[in-house]
């Protein structure tokens, strides 16, 4: 499940990095919406735990093997420093080895019937929906996507969205490109236009508490993948649990590592997030 | 020369290698079997079980620090009867031999939780994780309290079957010799050494403990150091109380250190998270620095270190 | 918004920055003058000095660590009369203020030393080192008896001229809020926290201790979260009692977060071996942060972290 | 006197590495025997302390600023696997980021008087007798070379020598090449011949100890490098302490890094290296 990689190149993306790695048997296992999880900074590392990010795109063989994308973002441009595994990835030489685990944690589930889905993506973490568009084009699903970020540099996608989709909205929040605002205020309208019977979102917390309270309000299913902490992206270390209402009306903490990251909206406390609830079993 | 055996018998319990996964470290057995890392242990170690279910701290529950990590997760397990209805059975199916960990608030729940968990099939021995606040005692840990410490192993060997071990798990700390004899007294075949290093760490951003749950506790190669002293401590002041070395283990020569320290077998912990395979390949290594030495056997190694040792721990 | 403004009063001392070297890491004063980096501290901390010049450990007095160093330097320096005689002075001709360390191995030594060093032209603080072993109670730590801690204190307290600071330098352990009160009671000003946490390491060639010393004390990055964890726990205690981070800072990030744990200044040891310009590097970033905080001063941060915080340390 | 260097070039010498860095500022102030401590693994790093070893040559300026060299020991060969800090060093790719430190220590000291030298080296720490060789030419001393190694692999410099001493002395303990056995063994008879008044040593610590030993029984002066690990080379952490007696015959502990790492071999304690004699101040 773990094997010995390599950095094959590191690439601009508007704001962001495309982190693009040898991994033997990554590909073949991929489904839209698992994870690779890196460990960083080699033989003399004092960085123990994995970086856990979306895969945004695969590519079984080629002239280097197997190949393995994430989309990075080293924040640069923000107050903050960068997270420092992050900032090793993105100033990696090609050439440079990495442990490379996965692909890992609950892919997004795909409807049995070609129904109406909206692809809800925002910044960096939009990068992994095209390859889902793919999947639900192929079952004859109409794929409508909908696009967020906090400025046109941080967008990305949007021409490969239109290819991909039937219909494409972009929201920023500065308004420099498409409508202005928040993703969370142009869903319903989205949401009313595309029929959708299944929303699948990726992106901060509070977007995709938005999405799901939205998609519910409207009758759809949501598939929202977490994005947490994931410093094993095993099942082992319990750093990344999640509030969850089971079948039974029951709260568990789950992982979100190996039972997520896609996870229903609907089942996931959102409030409760990053809080054990009183009632959690 | 003849071959390696890494077989190692502790205090009865056979062990090959005597390299395990510590407790909380290996999930419940399914997830090291699902990366074929399993079999490669002497012995798993279960996390903490506890008589009801616990759902533990808030997430974060592990964040990372300068070779090491903080945790906690507060106690987060499914009870005892969950536990031995779905994790037990299936860790005595796979065939490595179980040791469980218990905790408990009070002396009787220690007991009780031997009592209905030793006997299960597939439990060669029961862990005994003394980092717990002692509800009958001002909530102090009963690891603090050599007194306590003796009570609870004496309690729960009274509940032991023949033949399952008894081991007690010790927080580091300045009197950890005399708590590590207490042990013994109470009928402990062994000490592990140790639980977490008390630690907190902040969030840059929103200057707030970066754990959910506020202050937590250090594992992995930054306490390695640390946690050798411990053994080290313990062994020049009880040379023959048998000890498991636990903190900051990730390679053959850590756990050569271990032994050398005192210890007769080894528990891997954080590094597990990174690296599953940790465990198998730790064992390779063990061989591996044994050759290299012309030693064929883990246990011609324990307390070595201590022989013609300059004086002045301080 | 107003600047920033690093100027800290500490108990009547006033240090800008609040970021001084750490005894034994800063050398005598020559080195880091000869690099340029000694005007950046806000206080010099002196090497632990004794009545008598005390040869030191056997080499290797250093080993590294996983995020740290093992050391162990037997309390090598110069003694008092040479001290006087030759490093103090020119400290003193350098201008920056000088906190001289210093133990002894009866509270009668402690009291002398104070009363020769205290008084020298330059000196603005004696740091009592309290980890040393106690001629007169079986060899046991000052450190680990609130009641040696107190009378320490309060001997060298009544050696000590007016304007002369007294801090208390303790070792990590369980009682720490306990001994910190206890050097409060004595007349400390300040307590210095921590002193390096015990270890032991073992070469992987010749399986003898890597320090010729055989065992040592842990410093560096590897530490933080724990010496992080004292300050925390001390403040919780003893909130009103003015505290000197130390163990693991190497930035400005690692200052703040002393601060928010509840120091009011930080002390960098193990990090200047590395980089000698680490005390000025971290004042700058330290501002830095600050500033991005849309705070001025450092004293609005100290012991911010215990805010809203959910309770259960364990 | 701390400076942001990178690799230049790892090339490959015997069964050694010579790392060559640019480091600004180095090259200036550099003499013979002083040294230059690395700090390894960068940003990520795990491994905290310097790096400290023998300058073997350094380049003023040049196409990418001044440059400084060093022969490694990556133990290859050896059982033991070598030090993490000198794998991360001889594996770094040109560009690398190195923290450099440097010159530190006591160089060399050189003789007044043109007087016939003799310049012993083993294996690696050879490397550096070469600038030394120079300087003492210069000052019109004869150059005498004796060098030493496990096996005429691990030799280092041979060709050289013969450009720059008068006369070659060759010593391996295999007999590979030379005369077969220690330094030490040859060491009476070249003194002998070359009626050397100096003797510059570098190598293990036994063979510095028998090289002092036998320079002043041929009445000879020596000038030992020592090389013991130092973690700071600074002066600061007291790591790298030596016994020496001083003028009046009392024993000090001496840090290498400053107060050496070239010692007058007359004046250090060898059989207590490692240890604190009792007499020690
Ligand atoms: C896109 C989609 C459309 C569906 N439409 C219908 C429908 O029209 N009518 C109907 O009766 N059932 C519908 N379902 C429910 C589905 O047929 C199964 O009942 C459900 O997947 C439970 O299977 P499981 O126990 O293996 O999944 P689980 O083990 O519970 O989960 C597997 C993964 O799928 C996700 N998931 C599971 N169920 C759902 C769900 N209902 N919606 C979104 N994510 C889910 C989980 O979060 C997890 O990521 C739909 C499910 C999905 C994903
Ligand atoms: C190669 C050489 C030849 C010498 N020949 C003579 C001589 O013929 N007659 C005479 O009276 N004096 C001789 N000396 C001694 C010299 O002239 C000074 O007395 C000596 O260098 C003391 O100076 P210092 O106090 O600055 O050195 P220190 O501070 O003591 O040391 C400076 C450096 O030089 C080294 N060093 C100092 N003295 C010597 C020494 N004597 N031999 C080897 N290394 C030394 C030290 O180890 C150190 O590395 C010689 C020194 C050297 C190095
Ligand atoms: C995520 C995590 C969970 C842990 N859970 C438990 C536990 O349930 N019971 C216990 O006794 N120790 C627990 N520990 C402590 C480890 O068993 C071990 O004592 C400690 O981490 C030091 O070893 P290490 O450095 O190899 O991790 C846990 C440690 C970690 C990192
Ligand atoms: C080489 C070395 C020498 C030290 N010498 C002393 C000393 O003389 N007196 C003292 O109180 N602490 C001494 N210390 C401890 C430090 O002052 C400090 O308390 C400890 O190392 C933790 O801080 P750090 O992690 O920043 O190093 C020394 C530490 C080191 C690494
Ligand atoms: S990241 Fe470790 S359990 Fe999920
Ligand atoms: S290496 Fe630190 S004093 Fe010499």
């Amino acid at each position: 499940m773990s094997a010995a990689g390599r950095v094959l190149s590191v690439k601009r993306v508007a704001a962001f990095h495309v982190v693009t790695l040898v991994a033997p048997g990554v590909a073949e296992r991929f489904r839209p919406g698992s994870l690779v999880a890196l460990s960083v900074g080699g033989a003399v590392s004092a960085h123990l735990t994995r970086r856990t990010f979306p895969i945004s795109a695969v590519r079984p063989t080629g002239a280097h093997g197997g190949t393995v994308e994430v989309v990075l973002d080293a924040g640069a441009d923000a107050g903050a420093a960068a997270e420092p595994g992050v900032r090793w990835l993105v100033g990696s030489p090609p050439g440079t080895p990495v442990d490379v685990l996965g692909p890992v944690g609950r892919p997004y589930a795909l409807p049995k019937e070609p129904v109406s889905c909206l692809l809800v993506g925002e910044e960096a973490a939009a990068a992994p929906l095209f390859a889902l568009a793919e999947r639900l084009r192929a079952r004859g699903c109409g794929v409508h996507m909908l696009l967020g970020a906090r400025s046109d540099t941080h967008l990305v996608g949007v021409l490969e969205a239109r290819r991909a989709a039937r219909s494409v909205g972009v929201v920023t929040r500065d308004g420099s490109v498409g409508a202005s605002g928040e993703l969370a205020d142009e869903l319903p309208a989205v949401l009313a236009r595309t029929a959708a019977e299944v929303v699948y979102a990726a992106g901060r917390i509070p977007t995709l508490h938005a999405v799901a309270a939205l998609a519910e309000e409207h009758g759809a299913w949501s598939q929202t993948a977490l994005d947490v902490p994931m410093p094993c992206a095993l099942g082992l270390c319990q750093a990344c649990v999640v509030p969850v209402v089971g079948e039974e009306g029951v709260t568990r903490m789950v992982r979100a590592c190996v039972e997520g990251p896609v996870l229903r909206g609907d089942r996931v406390r959102w409030a409760d997030l990053g809080r054990v609830p009183k009632d959690a079993r | 020369m003849s071959a390696v055996d890494l077989g190692t018998d502790l205090a009865g319990l056979a062990l090959d290698p005597p390299v395990m996964c510590a407790s909380g470290c290996g999930g419940t057995g399914r997830e090291l079997e699902a990366t074929g890392d399993l079999a490669g242990l002497g012995a798993f170690t279960t996390r903490t079980i506890t008589l009801d279910p616990r759902p533990g701290a808030a997430a974060p529950r592990l964040v990372e620090t300068a070779s090491g990590v903080l945790w906690e997760t507060g106690g987060h397990n499914p009870g005892r009867a969950a536990f031995r209805a779905v994790a037990l059975p299936a860790l005595a199916r796979r065939g490595v031999p179980t040791v469980v960990s218990g905790a408990g608030s009070t002396i009787g729940e220690y007991a009780e939780l031997a009592g209905r968990l030793a006997g299960a099939p597939g439990v060669r021995g029961l862990e005994v994780n003394l980092v717990s606040r002692n509800a009958d005692a001002y909530e102090r840990r009963f690891c603090d309290d050599g007194f306590q410490v003796t009570k609870v192993l004496a309690a729960v060997r009274a509940e032991l079957p023949a033949g399952v071990a008894l081991w007690a798990k010790l927080a580091p700390g300045g009197t950890l010799p005399e708590l590590a004899r207490a042990a013994a007294v109470g009928g402990a075949d062994a000490v592990v050494l140790v639980h977490g290093f008390a630690g907190i760490t902040f969030d840059p951003d929103t200057w707030r403990p970066s754990l959910g749950g506020g202050p937590g506790l250090v594992g992995g190669p930054a306490v390695l150091s640390q946690a050798l002293r411990c053994v080290w401590d313990v062994h020049a002041a009880v040379p023959t109380l048998p000890l498991i070395g636990c903190g900051g283990v990730r390679s053959g020569r850590d756990a050569v250190q271990m032994l050398l320290a005192g210890a007769s077998a080894v528990q891997v912990g954080t590094w597990l998270l990174r690296d599953p395979s940790g465990a198998r390949r730790i064992a390779v290594e063990l061989a591996e620095e044994l050759r290299r030495h012309d030693h064929t056997r883990p246990g011609d190694l324990v307390g070595l270190g201590h022989h013609d040792t300059p004086e002045g721990p301080r």
